[in-house]
């Protein structure tokens, strides 16, 4: 079960031109920073993009909108890029927007074969247009479908060679939920360790879930609102 | 009249002891500073956090503690962390007592419109969806009128809907309002502020029954 | 946010003849012990319980069995319980057998908001009797309800006064995610500890699901089926 | 003729490299015994344990660690533990490579029938529905004739159904054969066991073509 690899760029070698690949993060937070310079570096382009943000302008996603590189993004929120709102606007950039949760849970769904869910959120709104409608206890609720990607990338605190990872604080998010539903999974960690080092019983995401791990060669781990309170002297 | 910190002050007499809260971005994260003596409760952020505290001493800031507004926070004790599907189970399922969002838009319905001006850039809902769609107990912390004098307190939305028939209270610079099928119900008024000024602030069915008290704020 | 509560009885007080519970386990492993000895006590009956097994007949549910207090098993698996099979096949007790998987998924489901899913778990076999089929990529599935309960037992390693759980080894099971699906939580726990000494990243389940716990008087942990092997000597 | 050991012998050629296995109740629990060498495969037990390891030593047993059998078990280094959600997550999301388990009748077309005789006690299908409804690639493990020398591998399935249209590979006391459009394709032979006996045993279409050679089993 050994899944190691040398490093982003060997994990990345055969992501193409035109694939659609899911991102972990929120925000900066949580956000395999190594995978992301690997894709820049190669050049490939007309990506399709599952991630909850699309990063800022010079850091995150926003790099590799910086090199119009990607086609499609599918996301909850994007603010905080100007490029982005440039190539939106200009209709450069295909954008799908989805409610956090329905997003959080399609990627789930895809990963745990489940084809399609029904859930309130959006009902009513531009979100459901297309959709299905279908009352449960008297309440409306849409269907919605799961997603996959061709790559899910995500970045874990530690790992170990069989792919099992723990997540630090809320650098979680959506990486454990994007890790089950790659066709192939790619985990970046800031800690590779040895197979046995973690609790079994306290493992974020088995080792099943991921094809390939290594340890970035660096974290920035950048903030993207640092808020502070005065220490009371 | 209410500055925001008044709103949030208001909002905050809501809170009952036990409850699990989700705070938006704007006016609704101010509630956490006016949380009434011997009320326990706890913040959960949709990210992926419940028993959020503070900001961080400087200089102890963590890139990987945020909010969902991608502040840096601290950890309260007893705090859980979890994925984002755990997250929104917690809120689909309604596990969360209260919602506190804010709006561009409330109808009298209890319609809510509050990520989207056609023609200018969206930045999308976020949770915004989720939490309106799920919640048993959501209000609404705005200003009662936007930047043009013009009421936000509609008969209809104009702008994309985020959730239809979901707000149950909203609480303005100028009132505390109930949605009820008649309309917006005037509850309490602003400090200074009268019924006529409400009545002219708002576009919605405005029902005003018997002497409207004043809001009781320190 | 203290959900203390000083034993299984003043636990259990408000659950009542008729009611639908969902109990946590696999086989014997993970059981609530003292929730279900409080319940054998308070001698309520027509209850329909939810779990995936059904005990042995001194040990478990066996024990309400024993005891006539059950109407309705909701299970995947009922082996192994002898008073089950007679009051089962004499049709003094019902029973509704769902795949393991779906019972599993439904439970979260119902937690979760999200009032119905496609699996393809049954389809074509008497599961599916009456239930929407539909094809996505090819492949028929079936649409499968959410399930909640009146009351969720559930038993943990260590919990805290928030609710905060965890649980160790395969006791886990269906635990957590009855946890989130009744409207009343109980949680009972090996060890009660202090708000704080549960790592929050390491938390099983979010006390947000909980509304009771307590830490149980004793437990028995009977083993099912002892296998061992050999020494080398 | 083979002894239920050998047809887990046999099971265990079919094993890969890095593949997870999930192996039922009876004879496909045996086939942990015999994993080839230089093949590391990672077995899941459906109740959530990823990584289970051989029995305890005695006086080492923990009533917490135990698999769908409700044995007693050790974790092995690298194991992981999960709820029964995400258990039938890797399940269903397809993300075993190799699924083994026990039949009553399996029909030509791949249907297969394991968990309900009417008029008796039905125990219940545990995870065998999720599995079959699942897995890209199953195999059945079981005697190719019952106790009174009716054979199990069927034109149609007799009992009710755990699965339609599945099962990939049968392996039992006789022989090894693939579930193709044309029926069981029968591909080797158990030691000392003729076609013919083959034959005679089997209900179902069957396909032979050519030489059948002897399983290679030691």
């Amino acid at each position: 079960m050994n899944k190691l690899v040398a490093n982003a760029k060997e994990a990345t070698k055969d992501i193409e031109s035109g694939m659609t690949l899911m991102l972990g993060g929120f925000g900066l937070c949580g956000i395999p920073e190594n995978c992301i310079a690997a894709l820049v570096d190669k050049g490939i382009n007309n990506l399709t993009c599952i991630s909850n943000n699309a990063g800022v302008d010079d850091f995150g996603l926003g790099l590799l909108l910086q090199k119009r590189q990607i086609k499609k993004m599918i996301s909850s929120y994007v603010g905080e890029n100007d490029e982005f709102e440039r190539q939106m606007l200009s209709g450069e950039l295909e954008v799908d927007l989805i409610p956090q949760g329905s997003l959080a849970s399609r990627c789930q769904a895809g990963g745990a074969g489940i084809p399609a869910f029904f859930t309130p959120a959006g009902y009513g709104t531009e979100v459901a247009f297309g959709k299905e409608v279908r009352y449960f206890n008297g309440k409306p609720h849409i269907l919605e479908s799961a997603l996959t990607a061709d790559f899910a990338i995500v970045k874990a605190w530690k790992g170990d060679r069989y792919g099992n990872l723990i997540f630090k604080g809320t650098a979680r998010n959506f990486n454990p939920l994007m890790a089950m539903a790659g066709k192939i999974t790619i985990a970046e960690v800031e800690e590779l360790v040895e197979p046995g080092e973690l609790d079994p019983n306290f493992i974020h995401t088995p080792g099943i879930f991921i094809q390939r791990i290594f340890q970035g060669e660096k974290y920035e781990k950048r903030i993207e609102q640092r808020t502070v309170r005065q220490r009371l002297t | 009249m209410l500055d925001k910190k008044g709103i949030a002050k208001r909002i905050a007499q809501e809170l009952q002891h036990n409850w699990y809260v989700n705070l938006g971005i704007g006016i609704p994260t101010l509630i956490a500073n006016y949380i009434p003596e011997g009320i326990d409760v706890e913040f959960q952020s949709e990210n992926g956090i419940l028993g959020m505290g503070p900001f961080p001493f400087e200089g102890e800031e963590d890139a990987d503690m945020i909010n969902a507004g991608k502040q840096t926070i601290t950890p309260m004790p007893g705090a859980s962390i979890f994925d984002s599907a755990t997250s929104f189970a917690m809120i689909r399922g309604q596990h969360i007592q209260l919602t506190v969002l804010g709006a561009m838009e409330v109808a009298d319905n209890g319609d809510i419109a509050n990520w989207k001006i056609p023609g200018k850039m969206v930045k999308g809902m976020g949770g915004a969806m989720d939490l309106v769609a799920s919640a048993d107990n959501i209000i609404v912390a705005m200003m009662h009128t936007n930047k043009r004098g013009k009421s936000k307190l509609l008969r209809q939305c104009t702008l994309p809907l985020t959730g239809v028939r979901c707000v149950k209270k909203v609480v303005t610079n100028l009132a505390v309002l109930d949605i009820t099928p008649q309309g917006f119900k005037l509850l309490e008024r602003a400090p200074g502020v009268s019924v006529e000024e409400i009545q002219n602030a708002t576009e919605g069915r405005l029902v005003v029954e018997g002497d409207i008290p004043e809001m009781q704020i320190d």
